[in-house]
Order: structure tokens, then C-alpha cells, then sequence
């Protein structure tokens, strides 16, 4: 089925995030993006984890999983393993991407699944009050906190292997917008890190500096996206402004082209290759 | 009374066991003769051991034969063929008398005791062949000379079990058995009774282990994605999987820790394809969210657990029955599961598909309990018959008006799952508290309706399951109660106790969780003491069964990492 | 018999419960009257709920106030301050005969009931101070002047908890607070009985909820490192001790996943550090591995498992006691622990202190059960007295000329134990089975012997604790076992059944496993019938109790998010 | 104490590997590097999870623990943290620290703690009888491998925030010993990939070409090794070589410098500030 209004990407539950909560604006932007990309609610799949983002999967009219802390990524390729024909998109937070989910991150990123990743970088742990993020680094206050470098999210993501590497924001939803459909759009692992300020806990990521939260626009006819090298070093630029757009893509064969077979969704049909495993089995 | 004399051995009962040192090709002359065995039609049950550690150390392969089927490991040994002198020192206690022993006359043995030894000049005879690695062969031609084994059938094997290798090693194995044969026929004087049985011939049996068995099952139930982390003695399944399930369209894939794996089948699972994961206990702790998750998102799942000995990282290739516990009750909260528990390798086959049929119609995740003597062991089993495996599937979401609940309340607690594809089934899986539509919720009212509708689902197991196989007298004065591999020594303990005339009946619950209550109440009635015999500290079952039934069982209970073996169960005085 | 006339309500215990929405500052006037009235030497319970959505929703403070000790939070309101309508409807079904009710007279209230209402024009005056946010000091105006509650401590408490906002807010709403009293006194004609009981005066009292008096009892006992993961009702625990234990030489570490704090934990403990880490039931499944790493390895660690609605996600901000059966039985294999489970703000300190005590004595993990009611809930406890603090520590290890055995057999299992930097202590703490050198082994004896070696420790745990608080009659028809804070409810409801005549005991067992089973055995015969009241779906301690003891004992379960009240035990008729 | 002797570092305990396997010299070149930075074994602990490799703890004669899978770090974080006066190692295998352990080393490098962490990558879980690890890779065959980029060990390493990183090998004891005591030395977090061939069970990291065995030398003279980037491009050189030395090293501060108390081991002695706390807690 295709859907012409984003509106009727939205489910009947009202939203639960707070008002001015950069993620409203994220489920916006998505819903603008999957209604231009001509996206089928039935055949999509929003896997999230946990948190105040993670909530997204209850506002999106798709097939949804809102799974423990952590583990989206991997519950998503599970579903992606299972019917490659599903649009897979995994969203949530940067606790749940970068603190409790990293080693997933390093683990299946580089292997190249056709997911698409979307993390709201809000410099904190929202569901839980607030506390620092890795994400929030140096500038985070509080008792929890100690005192280290701030966990650089595009240059991690570029570093697991990942094969289109953006930063949004939600400030901007036009070109937040954009960076959705080229991400549902690519072939391998997406992922785009979203600046998504939380409204009432006062912490951001270190990415966004209170004295210019405003963003960047990366401008792509002079950045050479398809040189790994250059994107991280444009993603390690400290100079106070954050950078949105793309920060690199690459082509290169996806997890399932590795997977020599198509999974045969119907079953039951491998009698045949059964007798021939259990004839071999004969002493 | 001696042990030995109260029953009466089956003489075409043999317990084989070749005892030696890694790189000795224990396990390859092992395969070797329970192939070979197997092909007459004969009753095999074959088990390796292998100690933990990385390099060399002792090695055991043990074969067990009978013209009929078999039940267990054993307990005492009929022959031995001894390569080295530990393999000699470490197997001299268990040896039945007038037990047949071959051994290598290089090694310093003191013969003693009630066995029959055959010295064999291995040594001497692999070295005159130019290949000192050849002793098991040759081993394996003196041991076809005495037990009057067809040499024709070896050879063949032998051919067919090291072609890989290449055509220069099977023709120097072939040599050194023929060796051996010779030297049997020309030096040596049979002095003791046995001989091989006689077997039904080609009886269209099949040889695999535990873990390749639970592999053919999950094919068998339609498993079609089997993520796994590899570990201790569960790597297996996944060893097997790898190398059938593809060509059969599903697919299998490693990752890099337990939780990913447990992900993997989860969304898989959602995705509408039946998936598995296999592990051990230390995978099975750090999976216990995820389960919890698939069991408040109600999704199917099947985890199998190859228990081995525990805690931690414990005794990594030893058995043990112990994560009996952590499977039925390790999840925090009131975390709804099926555990079964396989006794053999036929059971892997048929509760690895039971497994997927109780998680697809009750959408609930399922703990298939399996061990490392099992995972391991080599057994004949009857060849399935595919036209008659019962597959059950998820109760589907049929498209309607109304707009679909997810979680609807309905009389049985099952409420119809969609698939992703499916237009109109949209809903989202979420390990939060939810209302029918799976909104969140924290409500008193929908909290409790939601838990009792995940409970109601369980309740219905038992009944929905063939009934409990019970044995033996209808009235007798002990009745045992036991699971997994061990339900093997205790069928086996029964033939005794029939032999010397003691009424005793055992009951051999698969279905462990939630506890099949009904049968133990019946079987307890029937009987005057209940024993529970299992392999584990706590005696888990026992405290599982006095939790949820009136019986109050007594509890045999080993945990040594070994086995319980008939003998520990019938020569026990303390009933 | 309707509830209210079996028992006569003691007119100077009363439940005061302030009702509106997120934004109306129910939580800061709440905590203001909670401490003023505390100074005046009452005991006080507050209860504090919030919807477990991001924003706004329904906001609940409630008071229990009584110049006797407060057992539980309640069950019939006495007085309720609603700011909107919702939360007057909420909580109308829960008002006593003759309950106060004050309301902001702009609400569509239909008065109806036993209640008397008192309408106040909050907005109107709230509106004239141009402060529309002040309608709870407003509220708290009208209820001092209808309690007859001093205005001075009470100005003072406000000027102190505002005092960060600055001086302007403190006026602001000392102001409010005056125009309500001044409304109070003007325009209400108190038609109700209600008094505030008059206090003990200045009695050392300490008022804090249950995750910071978990704190102070682990600063107490001694307690060095805490790292923490944030998890819902777990969190505050490490945000009071940062504030409070690097202060005092100890470090308070957060860590990105809840696996890591336990592992940093237990590397802590090892290091020499007493250690402890808090989650909720989703970090605790996660930990399981490590858990039984500690159990193997014998190091001494405390886990804090603030319990809340399960399985898996469930709900993050409502109370259950479900993860008893993960506490005890979660980890694979046999896998040694100690559960013990508070009841009460007083017993966070006390027994978290006795956690430490029992973790270092048995170089065991031990989980300490709290929930989410009781890590909210502030209640006055009396001063600890530091000189009286019990602490043990870990036996030492005294240099000797033989060489360390770290895992040395000893008569009660427990083993001197090194610490790095000692000379001479060297040891490996291991995972694997290992002999007492700390040397993997697999073999039978070692495993068996090791097992029974960290059980042994275990079996000692019962008779090193103080008995086991039983109360009532010493011969009784009805027995109660309870645990956590359901045990507070017991207690109110024993109370009731005095009242009436009932013969009823009840035991409070804080130790959970392993089980009490002397204490537990010996109660059970004193009664004819014994009764389980715990908040789960599986009757976890009642399955614990059956496993163990010969007692059979009936259950009253709940499962509702909501703490179980006095009134759902005394109420039952079904015993 | 004071060790003259590198076999005075070893455990009476014979050792369990493979003859041929690597870490025999890398235990080899760890008792020397102790000997030569005159560390005290009574000071010392060697933390590691489960692996063959992770088997080291039982053969050195200090203080040590053997954990689960993937647990090392964060389980020697903490006894660091208990006793910042202790010398703490970390040792392991590749998949215990880029498998299962990959998370830890993204929370906890950037935090700079001062400890040492050795990873004996031979490509593989020898333990569990050499299936592919991360680094094994593309080259990887076997049924359970999936067509993807190799994880690259160096290069996540520097991308962790660490601080000192350098690779070696168990072929060049020499190097590697070095490298140990530089790394013991460094204060913060120092990591470094030691390849150490599986001896049996044929696999092989993919940074140690079958072809090219032989590691290379970096110079020191010529690389920059203050310059993450430098060090990062160094790390991603594809030209079938393996190069061992220092990659990037940096002076930052640690974690304990960011915790501003030392703990106080002696305890009970902080009466008076529970008195203190617990007047805060009047009503
Ligand atoms: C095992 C486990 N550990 C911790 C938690 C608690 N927890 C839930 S969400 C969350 C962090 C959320 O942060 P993020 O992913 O950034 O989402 P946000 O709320 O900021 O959108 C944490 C720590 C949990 N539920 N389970
Ligand atoms: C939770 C868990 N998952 C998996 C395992 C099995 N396991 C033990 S060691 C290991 C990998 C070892 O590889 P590596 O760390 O590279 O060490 P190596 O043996 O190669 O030296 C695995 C998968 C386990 N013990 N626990
Ligand atoms: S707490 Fe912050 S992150 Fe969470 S919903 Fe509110 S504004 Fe958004
Ligand atoms: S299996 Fe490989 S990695 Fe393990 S000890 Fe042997 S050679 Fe070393
Ligand atoms: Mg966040
Ligand atoms: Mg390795």
C-alpha cells in the first residue's frame, strides 16, 4: 500500500514526550520521509529499544518492536534475516545505540545488513532522568559524572564499518527529511546520528555546544563522502558547530549477498533435502 | 551382596571402551566401529570424553552394543583396549569380571584382578608399518579378530570414514588393521567369552549425536534461522546447522556474544520465520532479559540449553543437570516459559520439534534442556518418518473489520499473531505492559488481566501433551522420578530391579515446566516413596515438584560431572 | 459485615493524600507538610506516584501521619486535597466516612458520599496573588488551619525546601500559604473531627526514603565503591550516594550497561573494597552470569535489586515482588547466594548493612529486595546509632610458611582470603571449577567437594542471623508469612484481627534464602493454618516454602502495580 | 618485592596451550616486561575473561582473576578503582575483547582508566575450537562465516579513546616485550593487539596475510604517533603487511584524575561524616 499523507503514518496514539522534545520533530521528519519514499506500513518494520525515543515505535503505523534496553539492532537483523523484503528501520536513543547497544554497533555494523539506524542524540539518559550519555562527555555536570572525553558518535559510527554515515538534527527537519529517504534509500547499513535536544532535563551532546546549538549544513560538492579518511576527519573537527548532512557512503555487498541463500518464508518444502541430510546420517 | 551378583549381565549386551591419549585417533577407530557395528543393524550408543583442557590429555571413546535398544551408558566394561598405561589406570576400576583387555605391550601394566588380558605388540608393529599413529587401527584388528567382527564391513568404513584424508591414509589404516587382524588370528588365544551380536542387518537406523540430532529436529519442525554465539557443547548444533540448513533455505549465522543470538531468533521469530538459538548456561544467564521480553511480548522462541557443569564457567565439557532452575524460573518477574527436557538422542530429534510446536501455538518462548554427555553421545536411532512429524503454527491473524488486537483477551489466553507483510496487522511487540492493542499501560486492572492471560496459556500444556510415560508395576513400593539423560540409568536401574523381583515404577517426564502436575500426582499415588534422581546440587526437580505438588519425594542426587550410572541408582541401599 | 464497622479507626492515625496533576507542585507541598510535621515529633509515611509517562499526568501525595510507628501505607483516606478533578475521581472510591475533602471550587465536583467537602476558591485567590501555580500552598493554608497545624514551623519548612528557588519564590509562596490560612480561618466552618495528633516533640527522627536509607546503610556498613547503571525505581540510590559517599573516601562510578556495574563491582570486592551495585529487575537478569561468577569465585558483592512490575520492561514505576525466584534460583547451575528483602525504610539501612556483613563473612553474592513503593517512600526512622553498627569483614588470610590455598577446605567452607598487595597472597579467582590452589580441575571429586564446599557456607546463614520476628497469639488459626514490604500490611491487618478477637501470628522473615526453614518450620507448627501474602503472580515465596518444609500454606497473591493493603488481607473471608 | 628473574613471574602451573601456540611467547615476553619494569607481583593483578589466551592468569605468579566471557575490562576497572595503587592488566583474546567484550571498550577506554590491556588476536575462538573472530574476516571460511569487513583492531582500538595503542607480535618477542613495558609504563589507558597464531586449528587474523607472516616495524623517526589521524591512517594501510609498534600514544588525563577522592581503604573512619549526612536527614 502506498501512502500519500504522512499523517497516515501516524498511529491514533497521542505522543508522550514531553512538549518541545526533539523527537517529536524526528517522528515528523520520519513520517515525511516514509510517505516520500513511498514506504509500505505493512511491509515496514520499526524496531526500537528503550527509552524516551525508543517510544517512537508506538506512533509510527507499522509492524513495531519497543524490545529491552539496548538490543535493537540485533532484533532488527533478526527480522531483516527473516523476510529480507521487509524495510527494517531501527530507531532510539543515543544511551540505547552508544551505551548499553555499542558492542551490537561493533559487532554488525561492519557485516553491512540492510537496516536503516536512527539515533536520537539527546546527550542523556531521558527515560531515566537525565543522567550524562556517552555522548555528553567533558561538559556533563553532576555527581555521576566523570570527567573523559565525549564519545564522538559519527566517528564511531564510521569506525564500526557502516556504509552511509549522516548527522541530522531536529531542528532541521527539511534536510533531516532528505537524510531519511537517502538512508531508507541505500543499500547496506544506515545510520543517521540525529541531534534531538531533550526539553526539560538540560543536558546536550557534546556535539551541539550550548553557545551554537545551531547546525551546520555539511556541503556535499566539496566534501569527498566516499573517502573514508576525509569523513572522519570532517566528523573529528572541533571548532564548536555541529555538522549535519552526509559524512559518508560507500558501496559495498550487503550481509545478505554474503548469505548464499534466500530464506524460503513458506517452509515445508525441504522434504526432499531432508531424506537427503538423513540418508547421509545412515551409519 | 556383591553388586555384580544380583543381576544377571546381557551377554549380547558390550560395553566397548578405547582409552588412550589425544592424537591417539581414539575418537577416529571409535567412529570407526560403531559405524561398522551400526550397519549390521546393531544398537549403538557411543560417547566420547575429552578432558577440558586445550592440549592433548586423556582421551576416552566408549561403545556400547545390544541387539536391542539401548539405554544408557552403561556401568561396567566388557573391553578395553587400552593405548596407553592411564587409559589403562583410569578405567581399571569399572571393569566387569572376566572383562577383555588389549592393550599395548610397551606400556608397564600389572595385570591383576578378574580380567583377561590381551598384551599387543602395537608398538613393535606400527613402527615396522612406518606410522606410529597406527596403534588404534591395529587395536581395532585384533579386536575384530576376537569378537568375531566381519573384517570386510571395517575396511569399507575405514575407507569411507578417512577418504578425506586422501587415498595414502586410508591404505595405510587399512594396512594396519589387516595388520592387526593378522596377528590376532596368528598369536593370540581367545580366553574369554564374548563376541559381537548378531544384528538384524540393515534396519534403516540412523547414527548421529545429541547436538546434530536437535539440528535435524529443528529442521524437521521448519526451524528456518539459527543464530548462535559458539559455546561449550552447544557449538555443535550450530556446526551441523551450518552445514544443512542453507541448502534447505534457512539460514544460520554466528555472532559475536549470547544476548545477539537470543536477539537474532527473537526478531526473526517476529519476522513470521520459526527460529532457535542453542547455548549453555553461561549464554542462557545473560539471555534471561530476552526471554523475559519474548515472554511479555508473547512471541515463539526456542532456546536450547546444553547444560554443562556449573556455576560459571564452571566445567565447560562435564555434565551436569543443573540449569534446571535458571530455565523455568530465571527471569526477573513472573517470566512465563516451557522447559522440556531431552533423555536421548531420539528425544532431541522429537523434542526439538515439539519445542517449536509449543512455542508457535502457545507464542511463548521454550527452553529445550539437552546436556554434554548428550550433546556428545553417538546413538542408533529409528529413521523418522517425515509424512508423520505434526508441525503446529502460530494461531494466524485472519483479516476482518474490526481493527486487529494484538493482544486480544480470548478464552484460552492465545490471541491471533499477524506477520509483517500482512496489510491490516500492524502492531507493535513491546516488553512493556500493555493493553489488548498493545498500548502501555499501568494499570491495575490491565496488569493483572495481561499476567493472567500469559499464565492461562501455560496452563493448558500438560493436557495438550501425549501423556507422561510411566513403567512398571501399577502398584509398586518405590516410584522414581528423574529427567534428561538420566531418565537412561533409570530405565536401566528398572530392568534390574525387575530381574530381582523389586516393584519399583518410574515416571519419565519431558515436560518439566510448567510442572506437569497431574501425572506426578497419579504417579505418586500409585507408588509408596517417590525418589527423584538427578544430576545436581539443589535437586532441582525434587524442589520444583514439592513446590507444586503434594508428593515429598526423596532425591538421589550426584554432581560430580560425571553420569549417573544404573549402579549408582539400583546398588543404592538408602531407598 | 461492611469493612469499616469491624474495626474502630484510630482517630489520631491519619492518611492525608493531595491529588492533581505533573506541574502543580503536589510532590513539593507534600514534602513540606511531611517535614513539618515530623518536627513535631509524629511518625510520617509519605507515598509518592507518578504515572510512568515521560509528561505530565496524574500526580499523587500521600501522607500517613500517627504519633505510633506507621506500618503501612494505608488503606482509607482520611483527608484529600484535590487540585483537579481527576484527582478527586481517582481516589473517591478509597475516602473513609467522614473524610475531609478540600477542592479547588473552579472543579466540576458533584459532592456525594460520606465525605465532607470543603470547596476553596483557589484559582480566584491564587489569580490575585498572580500566581496561578500557588494553589498548593493555598490548599496547605486551608488544611493547617482545619488540623490545627502550627503556621510557624510550617513557614519555616517552606522557606528551607524553597530556599534554592531564591527568596522571591519563598515569599511567594509563604504568601499563598498565608492567604489560605487566612481563608481558612475567615470563610470554613470545620464540620469534621479531624485533628493532627500531637507529637513527641523533637525526637531525633530521621525522614528519608527507602533507596536513600539503602545508601546510608551502605556507607555504614562500609561500603567503598558503587558503580550503577540508571534503572527505574533503582536510580536514586546513585544519585544519593554521589552526593554523599565520595565525600566519605568511597567512589560512585556510572557505567554505560547494568553488566558492567556488576562487574566493576565485583572487581572492587576483589581488590579488598566492600562493593555494591543497584538495578531493577532487567539489570538483574543481565547480571546473572556475573552473579554466578562471584558465587564460583567466592567474592563477596552486594546487589540492591529495586523490584518493579516484570517480566521484561513491565512497568518501570509500579511495585511488585517478583523477581524473588530470579534473586535466588536465576543463575545457571548451582549457583550460591543469599536474598534477603526489606520491609520497610528502617530495614533499607538495617539490612543492607547485614548484606555486607553477610557478603564478607561468606565471600557469597548477596541481593538485597526492595521495590518501587519502598525506594519512593519517605518515612521517619529513628537516628542509627553508629556505635552500635555490627561490621564484618572477610577473613583474612595471615602470611604462614605454607603456601596459599585460596580456596582451602575448612569445617565451615570458608576460606582465609588474600587481598592484592599482600605478599605472599597471590591467587587466581576463577570461574572454573578449580581445586583449592585455585587450579582448573575436572574431575568428579574436585566438583563434588567444591560444591559442597560454597553449599556448606550457606547452610550456616539461618543461625548467624537474630531469630526471626514472630507476632501475636503463641497458638493461632491463622498463620501469615510474608516479605518485603507486604509485611507492613500484615502487620496493620494482625492489628485489626486483635481488634476483633481474631487469633492470628504472623512471621517476618528478612532473610530469604536460603530459606529460614527452622524459623519457618517452627512458626508453622504453632498455627493451624499458614498463610502466604506476597505481590506476584506465582506465589513465589510459597513455592519456596513448599520446596523446602513440610508446610502447605494457602496464598493471598496480588498483582496489581499497587503495593498490597492491610484492608485486602484483613478483608478476606476466604481462609 | 623486587624480580630479578622473568621465571620468577611464572606459576608453578605447567602451561595448558598447544605447543607452537602464541601465547607461550607472549607469556614469555609479559614475565620478562614485568622483570624489566621491576613490578611487584604482590601489586599486581592480571585480570582476563574465557578464552585460551585468557588462560595466561594461571601461569603468572601476581594476584589474578578469570572471569566470564567479555568481562575483563570493566571487571579490572574495578579493582583499579578500589586500589588505584595496584598494577592492574588486563589479557585476553580477540573475542573476548572484540567480540563479546566490544562494549566495554567503547564505555571505558574514553575514560582513559590507567590500565594495560593485552589482546592475543589469533583471528579466532581457539577455545571453542577456531571458529572466526571479529578480525578473522573476509579470508574466514567456513560455514558459519558471513562475507564482511574484518574488524580492525588497531584502528577500533584508537578510535576507543585510548590512549596508547600499539600492535605486536609473538614472533618478535623482542618488540613486543618492549611494547609491554611502554604500555605498563604509559599512564591512562594502553592497549595493545598482540598477534599470537593459533598454532592448530588454522585460522589467522586478517591483518597477518598468510603470504606476508612477517610483521614490519614502524619506525618511530618517521611516524607521528601524537597525531590520531596519522595513527588511524597508519592503522588502515591495506597493503598486506603487518606493521607492529606504536600507533598513537597521548597524555590525557586519567580517570582517577577526574575522580576527585582517593579511596579510603581503611574505612570506618568517615564516622563523622555519617554523623554529618545523617543530620542532613532531619525532617
Ligand atoms: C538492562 C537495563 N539497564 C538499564 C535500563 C534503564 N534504562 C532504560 S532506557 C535507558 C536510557 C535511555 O537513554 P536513551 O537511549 O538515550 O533514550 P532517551 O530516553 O534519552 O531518549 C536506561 C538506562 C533498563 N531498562 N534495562
Ligand atoms: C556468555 C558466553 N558466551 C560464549 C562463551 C563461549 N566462549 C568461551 S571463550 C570464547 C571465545 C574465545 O575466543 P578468544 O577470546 O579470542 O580466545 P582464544 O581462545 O582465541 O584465545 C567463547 C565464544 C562463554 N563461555 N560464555
Ligand atoms: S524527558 Fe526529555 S527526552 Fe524525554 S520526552 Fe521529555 S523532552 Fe524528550
Ligand atoms: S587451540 Fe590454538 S589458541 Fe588455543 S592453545 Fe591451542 S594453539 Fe593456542
Ligand atoms: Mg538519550
Ligand atoms: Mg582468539
Amino acid at each position: 500500500m502506498i501512502i500519500n499523507e504522512p499523517a497516515a503514518y501516524r498511529t491514533e496514539r497521542p505522543v508522550t514526550w514531553c512538549p518541545g522534545c526533539g523527537d517529536v520533530r524526528v517522528l515528523e521528519a520520519l513520517c515525511h520521509a516514509l510517505t516520500r519514499s513511498g514506504v509500505d506500513p505493512a511491509g515496514t518494520v520499526l524496531v526500537t529499544g528503550s527509552g524516551c525515543s525508543s517510544m517512537i515505535g508506538f506512533f509510527v503505523n507499522s509492524y513495531a518492536i519497543h524490545g529491552p534496553y539496548g538490543r535493537a539492532l540485533p532484533i532488527a537483523l533478526g527480522v531483516k534475516l527473516a523476510n529480507p523484503s521487509l524495510t527494517v528501520i531501527v530507531a532510539g536513543g543515543d544511551g540505547d545505540a552508544y551505551a548499553a547497544g555499542a558492542g551490537h554497533l561493533i559487532h554488525l555494523a561492519r557485516k553491512n545488513p540492510d537496516l536503516t539506524y536512527l539515533i536520537m542524540d539527546n546527550g542523556c539518559y531521558g527515560l531515566t532522568k537525565g543522567q550524562p550519555s556517552p555522548t555528553a562527555g567533558n561538559g556533563a555536570a553532576g555527581a555521576t559524572a566523570v570527567d573523559h572525553e565525549a564519545l564522538n558518535p559519527v566517528a564511531l559510527l564510521i569506525a564500526t564499518g557502516a556504509t552511509f554515515v549522516a548527522q541530522g538534527s531536529s531542528d532541521d527537519s527539511e534536510l533531516l527529511t532528505r537524510l531519511m529517504q537517502e538512508a531508507l534509500h541505500h543499500r547496506g547499513f544506515s545510520a543517521i546520528n540525529i541531534i534531538s535536544p531533550c526539553a526539560v532535563l538540560g543536558r546536550q551532546p557534546s556535539t551541539r555546544p550550548p553557545d551554537a546549538p545551531e547546525s551546520v549544513r555539511i556541503d556535499p560538492a566539496t566534501h569527498p563522502s566516499h573517502d573514508r579518511m576525509a569523513a572522519l576527519q570532517l566528523a573529528t573537527v572541533r571548532d564548536g558547530r555541529t555538522r549535519v548532512g552526509v559524512f559518508y557512503r560507500e558501496e559495498r555487498n550487503t550481509l545478505h549477498s554474503g548469505l548464499d541463500v534466500t530464506l524460503k518464508r513458506d517452509g515445508y518444502d525441504d522434504l526432499i533435502s531432508l531424506e537427503r541430510i538423513m540418508n547421509g546420517m545412515k551409519p | 551382596m556383591p553388586p555384580f551378583l544380583q543381576t544377571v549381565p546381557d551377554r549380547a549386551d558390550l560395553l566397548i571402551r578405547i582409552a588412550g591419549e589425544g592424537g591417539q585417533g581414539i575418537m577416529t577407530v571409535g567412529e570407526i566401529l560403531s559405524r561398522a557395528v551400526a550397519r549390521s543393524g546393531l544398537h549403538v550408543l557411543a560417547d566420547s570424553t575429552f578432558a577440558s583442557d586445550i592440549k592433548g590429555g586423556d582421551a576416552l571413546f566408549q561403545l556400547r552394543v545390544s541387539p536391542h535398544p539401548i539405554l544408557s551408558q552403561g556401568d561396567r566394561v566388557d573391553i578395553l583396549v587400552a593405548l596407553n598405561e592411564n587409559g589403562y589406570r583410569s578405567n581399571e576400576t569399572g571393569l566387569a569380571p572376566g572383562c577383555m583387555v588389549i592393550y599395548d605391550d610397551g606400556m608397564a601394566l600389572k595385570e591383576s584382578g578378574e580380567a583377561i588380558f590381551y598384551p599387543v605388540p602395537m608398538g613393535r608393529i606400527s613402527g615396522e608399518l612406518g606410522s606410529p599413529v597406527s596403534k588404534n587401527m591395529i587395536a581395532l584388528g585384533v579386536l575384530a579378530r576376537l569378537l568375531s567382527i566381519s573384517a570386510d564391513p571395517l575396511r569399507q568404513v575405514i575407507g569411507q570414514s578417512l577418504a578425506a584424508k586422501g587415498a595414502s591414509v586410508v591404505q595405510m589404516n587399512v594396512k594396519a588393521f589387516d595388520e592387526g587382524l593378522a596377528y590376532g588370528q596368528d598369536h593370540v588365544v581367545k580366553r574369554d567369552p564374548h563376541l559381537l551380536p548378531v544384528g538384524a542387518g540393515e534396519n534403516n537406523q540412523l547414527l548421529l549425536s545429541g547436538n546434530e540430532a536437535i539440528g535435524l529436529g529443528a529442521m524437521m519442525a521448519g526451524c528456518r534461522v539459527y543464530p548462535y554465539c559458539p559455546i561449550t557443547p552447544a557449538t555443535t548444533i550450530g556446526d551441523w546447522l551450518s552445514d544443512h540448513l542453507p541448502g534447505a533455505g534457512g539460514q544460520v549465522i554466528m555472532t559475536d556474544d549470547a544476548i545477539e543470538s537470543a536477539a537474532l531468533a527473537i526478531g526473526a521469530s517476529y519476522a513470521g520465520a520459526k527460529a532457535m538459538t542453542g547455548t549453555s548456561g553461561p549464554g542462557l544467564d545473560v539471555m534471561q532479559e530476552l526471554i523475559g521480553f519474548a515472554g511479555m511480548a508473547e512471541l515463539p522462541v526456542v532456546i536450547v540449553d546444553v547444560q554443562r557443569g556449573g556455576p560459571s564457567q564452571g566445567l565447560a565439557t562435564k555434565h551436569e543437570q543443573s540449569d534446571l532452575f535458571s530455565a523455568a524460573l530465571g527471569g526477573h518477574g513472573d517470566s512465563p516459559r516451557i522447559v522440556v527436557a531431552a533423555a536421548d538422542v531420539n528425544d532431541c530429534v522429537g523434542l526439538t520439534i515439539e519445542a517449536f510446536n509449543l512455542a508457535e501455538r502457545y507464542q511463548v518462548p521454550v527452553i529445550v534442556l539437552s546436556d554434554a554427555s548428550l550433546s556428545r553421545r553417538r546413538q542408533t536411532i529409528p529413521r523418522p518418518d517425515l509424512a508423520h512429524v505434526r508441525r503446529v503454527g502460530r494461531t494466524p491473524h485472519e483479516p476482518s473489520e474490526s481493527s486487529y488486537l494484538r493482544y486480544r483477551l480470548t478464552a484460552d489466553g492465545i490471541s491471533p499473531m499477524s506477520v509483517p507483510g500482512q496489510p491490516g496487522g500492524e502492531y507493535i511487540a513491546t516488553g512493556v505492559e500493555h493493553t489488548e492493542s498493545g498500548s502501555p499501560t499501568d494499570l491495575p486492572r490491565d496488569h493483572e488481566t495481561m499476567t493472567k492471560k500469559r499464565y492461562k496459556k501455560l496452563s493448558a500444556v500438560e493436557e495438550g501433551l501425549p501423556p507422561v510415560e510411566r513403567e512398571g508395576a501399577a502398584r509398586a513400593e518405590i516410584g522414581f522420578i528423574s529427567w534428561g539423560t538420566t531418565q537412561g540409568a533409570v530405565r536401566e536401574a528398572m530392568q534390574r530391579f525387575r530381574q530381582i523381583g523389586l516393584p519399583a515404577a518410574a515416571l519419565y517426564p519431558k515436560l518439566l515446566w510448567p510442572l506437569p502436575v497431574k501425572a506426578l500426582e497419579t504417579f505418586a499415588a500409585s507408588v509408596n516413596k517417590v525418589i527423584v534422581v538427578e544430576a545436581n546440587k539443589q535437586g532441582q526437580l525434587a524442589m520444583l515438584i514439592r513446590a507444586q505438588t503434594k508428593i515429598r519425594p526423596g532425591l538421589i542426587h550426584l554432581y560430580t560431572g560425571v553420569p549417573i550410572s544404573p549402579w549408582e541408582i539400583f546398588g543404592r541401599e538408602d531407598f
